[in-house]
């Protein structure tokens, strides 16, 4: 079975996002005051082989741990469609 | 189809028809429509660029191939070219800029060369509103973004900003490289039976005939035929360079090209008629990104970071492991024939069969119309301005906060422009100096543009582009070697712009040549105008010199308290 | 003595770095390729070089710190061995974690490509051992992810530890935020691991060992390490 | 009311994911053999005070065509939750 799979990372609290805090910026500069925040992560999405649901999570998180978020700054969290 | 749907007028189609004997595929006339645009036939501008010489002592290769190369001394040879990236500029700035970047340095390597340095021309609106900033931004991130990563510094450039580049940038990128003068890559040395090798990345959609379309409205609009933002990525770049390079070093390319516009289309094209040889492009051989692609969308996608290669058969494998070594695709996808023809197939069927030496040099010349503009008539030039006193200051400082004056660190501390550690005089400088590690010498390299002399006096204008350019060479110290050019302009079917863009070439040529700086390479960027708008005549100039060592090397800058000043000059 | 230059896919200061080291110190060096998975038995030192290794995509240093090499490098620092990471050497170090932070964009989220002053915060390591306290050096930084960052619980055991080995500086040794080039946290350019030998550090040296490239304080660093070598009977 | 807005960030079918393309390579030499494409984008979030959904939905839609994504190469999906 192939699964699409999403990963959503964002910044752990307290990491500063200085991204998000200049888009913020930017935003109230062009009139948009009442956006109070702005937090920028990553959207990943993949597409991966499994036999079942369960599986495909668990390689994903070992992928997350291994490569896709480092958890000193980011946490992430995962959704699981079926496709196939 | 229809030849105006790729951008063709009736006086070619008929040549097209006349040369093959027949009418032309729906293939073959989307491949000429691209083939046969100002961008890659030069078809308006070929008569002007003969005003230039290209002939001088240091000359090993003049202006051809894919970039001019000039005797350094010990062996060596620098190989430079400077090429626009404006249109794509405009659409999106940082994929726009990064690609320029990309593109010029496949050219460089294209030679044989190992991309040394990198500079930039650019030109703004000087109006600021967002429009202006977020482009200004985005250009300079995406040229920053691409060299950076590569590994390429850049060390110099100009920068230049007038209202009438608003909506129209200039994005000119500039490639310096070093190459022994024994490994200079040519494409004219393929020979029949070799085999065509594509190296890089895959082959996608990516601005697919981005040159015809740009001209054309888009009558009949499928999905496909609209042009995709080419996106850059510099990793492969990278891979590429060091790939090729090991190549090299092992013997075991024999001709090379990279791919820019017309990708596939041109770089093959172009190998077989320098060569005298044909070529054969298996169509379903090359690796794409989408399925479905049809050859035609094949044969012109721009998709960036490729480069075609001409091999021994008896190398492919260990050109295919070089290319796995560096993370890079390989796919053989064609060979060298005998027969002159640029032929493409997919699956056995023929989809493409042109005469080679047609499908890049036998678009017809134009000679458009040309007419000494009105607004010369009415210009006069005050030789004397008189600044009263009490704005002295006024004035003063408001030549100083002028853009165009204004520091262009905000710019250039965005570029990497130490890396590979050669950097003597980086931007900042009126003059760059590089060394050369391989034969201990060090380069001059300079830019500039005098784009409001031209506009006022094309001809003395043209030759001031060049002098403005050179003056800081010859007060640095060093010996002129040559000179590469972008021929920005608006379009020439207005009779005026045309005159202006003759003259000040003419200009420009005169005074190269007079003062002994051979042109070896060049680019010329047309139609930069939008709507109600165009860019004033803007002939880019970059030369390189030579410094045998820095002794003879007088930088700028170095006062002190009670030093004397003298001008010099009229 | 004996160095080494590890290359990445992407690595574009191996050969500067070579050039710089083999100059300076005139010694062999020789480079590595990431696909390795021991280290040579005579390694005196291990440099993993600036670049855009994997295109800094995903993050800067991520996927480098995934490569077979780290392995070898780990069980060669584990034994003591001198590990230098520059500029992408450090981004890869700290996402292998044989250094504590993680570098994040400049805080006006630009590259950075000038000429910078850092202070000597420690000389009881193999890379400042030929410098002074307090000395300021030359080198200059280029990077778009320079941020040094930590938790507040990390930072202070480095603080404790005493792993700041460079700050950010004014060219008097003045640290403050005026001096701070990319918002990096308490000025730190260069941190150590807690056994001493393993620097990660933002700066160039290599670009500033030459007097015709501006500065030769980044050659002081290839001295120390020299010293320190030669005092333990490696040439 | 305070509406926390979730906006995925895509590139665009056919356009190339350059990053993607090197994080796959790099899974598939750490064994990840099962995973068939991945392809990154951007997780952006927003705290915007607004009367109601409807119209902070739609002020994200235009801070988008605005700002936060580039409609060349770029495509985009919004989901909405309200937390005060
Ligand atoms: N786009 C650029 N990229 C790199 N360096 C630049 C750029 N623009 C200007 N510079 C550098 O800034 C300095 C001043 O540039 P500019 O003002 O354009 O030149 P000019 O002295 O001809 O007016 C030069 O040293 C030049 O190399």
């Amino acid at each position: 079975m192939l699964y699409h799979i999403k990963v959503l990372v964002y910044l752990k609290d307290g990491v500063l996002d200085t991204q998000g805090k200049a888009v913020l910026g930017t935003l109230h500069r062009m009139n948009y005051t009442e956006l109070k925040d702005i937090r920028i992560g990553k959207y990943l999405q993949l597409w991966i082989e499994a036999p079942d649901k369960e599986t495909a999570k668990k390689r994903v998180v070992e992928m997350c741990s291994d490569l896709l978020v480092n958890d000193l700054i980011e946490d992430y969290s995962i959704e699981v469609d079926d496709i196939s | 189809m229809n030849y105006k749907t790729v951008g063709l007028r009736k006086e070619e189609y008929l040549a097209i028809k006349k040369m093959l004997g027949r009418e032309p595929n729906e293939s073959e006339l989307r491949i000429l429509g691209v083939m046969w645009s100002e961008h890659c036939s030069y078809k308006s501008t070929r008569s002007i660029l003969k005003m230039f010489n290209s002939e001088g002592k240091h000359v090993i290769q003049g202006p051809g191939e894919n970039a001019g190369i000039v005797d350094i001394g010990g062996g060596w040879a620098a190989a430079f070219k400077v090429e626009s990236h404006n249109h794509p500029s405009a659409v999106e700035p940082y994929q726009g800029a990064a690609t320029g970047v990309g593109g010029i340095i496949r050219d460089i390597l294209a030679v044989g060369a190992w991309p040394t340095a990198c500079l930039d021309g650019l030109f703004f609106g000087k109006t600021p509103n967002n429009s202006t900033l977020s482009l200004i931004e985005g250009v300079v991130a995406g040229i920053g973004g691409y060299g950076n990563a590569v590994g390429v510094p850049t060390v110099g450039g100009k920068t230049f900003f007038d209202d009438s580049y608003e909506g129209k940038p200039l994005v000119n990128a500039m490639c310096v490289g070093t190459v022994h003068q024994e490994s200079v890559i040519t494409s004219r040395t393929a020979k029949v039976g070799q085999w065509v090798v594509l190296l890089g990345s895959r082959t996608g959609r990516d601005g697919i005939a981005g040159a015809a379309f740009a001209s054309t409205e888009l009558a009949e609009d499928t999905k496909s035929s609209k042009p995709q933002v080419q996106i850059g990525d510099p990793f492969v770049e990278k891979l590429l360079i060091e790939c090729c390079h090991e190549l090299l070093k092992d013997k075991l390319i024999a001709s090379m090209q990279d791919m820019g516009a017309a990708g596939i289309t041109s770089s093959a094209s172009e190998i077989a008629a320098k060569s005298g040889t044909g070529i054969h492009i298996y169509a379903e051989k090359v690796p794409t990104r989408e399925a479905n692609m049809t050859p035609w969308e094949i044969a012109l996608s721009e998709s960036q970071e490729r480069m075609l290669l001409i091999i021994e058969p008896d190398n492919f494998d260990k050109v295919k492991k070089c290319a796995e070594k560096w993370l890079l695709e390989c796919a053989l996808i064609g060979e060298i024939t005998s027969d002159k023809r640029f032929r493409i197939t997919n699956h056995g069927e023929t989809v493409v069969d042109l005469p080679a030496e047609m499908v890049g040099g036998g678009c017809p010349v134009i000679d458009w119309p040309s007419q000494k503009p009105a607004y010369l008539e009415n210009i006069k030039v005050e030789k004397k301005y008189e600044v009263p006193q009490e704005r002295f200051k006024e004035l003063f400082l408001s030549v100083l906060t002028d853009p165009n004056v204004r520091d262009k660190s905000w710019i250039y501390e965005q570029y990497d422009h130490m890396v590979q550690t050669n950097t003597v005089a980086g931007p900042g400088n009126p003059v760059s100096v590089i060394r050369i590690k391989e034969n201990g010498t060090f380069l001059a390299l300079s830019m500039d543009c005098d784009p409001w002399s031209c506009w006022l006096d094309p001809y003395n204008g043209g030759a001031e582009s060049f002098l403005k350019a050179a003056r800081p060479l010859w007060a640095c110290g060093a010996e002129v070697l040559g000179m590469t050019d972008c021929l920005n302009y608006p379009s020439p079917e207005s009779p005026e712009n045309y005159w202006v863009l003759k003259e000040s070439v003419r200009g420009l040529a005169q005074a190269a040549k007079d003062l002994e700086c051979p042109v070896v390479s060049g680019n010329v960027s047309l139609y930069n105008e939008s709507p109600g708008k165009k860019i004033l005549p803007s002939p880019l100039v970059g030369i390189v010199g030579l410094l045998r060592d820095l002794d003879t090397f007088l930088p700028s800058g170095r006062m002190e308290a009670k030093d004397i000043l003298f001008l010099v000059g009229p | 003595m004996r160095a080494y230059v590890v290359v990445f896919p992407g690595s574009n200061c191996d050969r500067d770095v070579v050039h710089s080291l083999a100059t300076r110190l005139k010694t062999p060096v020789l480079t590595l390729w990431y696909e390795e998975n021991h280290l040579p038995s005579d390694a005196d030192l291990v440099v993993l070089p600036g670049g855009f290794s994997y295109g800094d995509y995903l993050r800067c240093g991520a996927m480098a710190a995934t490569a077979p090499i780290l392995q070898g490098i780990k069980n060669y620092a584990e034994n003591g061995g001198l590990v230098l990471g520059i500029c992408n050497g450090f981004q890869i170090l700290t996402e292998a974690r044989l250094l504590p932070g993680a570098l994040l964009a400049n805080k006006n989220l630009k590259f950075i490509c000038r000429q910078c002053t850092v202070r000597v915060e420690r000389t009881d390591t193999p890379f400042t051992s030929n410098l002074q306290i307090g000395q300021v050096l030359k080198m200059p930084i280029a990077h778009h992810e320079g941020l040094y960052f930590l938790p507040p619980e990390d930072l202070k055991r480095v603080l404790a530890n005493r792993q700041v080995v460079f700050r950010y500086c004014s060219n008097d040794g003045t640290v403050d935020e005026e001096n701070n080039p990319n918002g990096s946290i308490e000025n730190i350019a260069g941190v150590v691991n807690e056994r001493g030998n393993v620097l990660g550090l933002m700066p160039h040296p290599e670009r500033a060992s030459e007097k015709i490239l501006g500065s030769e304080d980044g050659g002081l660093i290839w001295d120390s390490v020299a010293l320190w070598l030669a005092k333990r009977g490696r040439r």
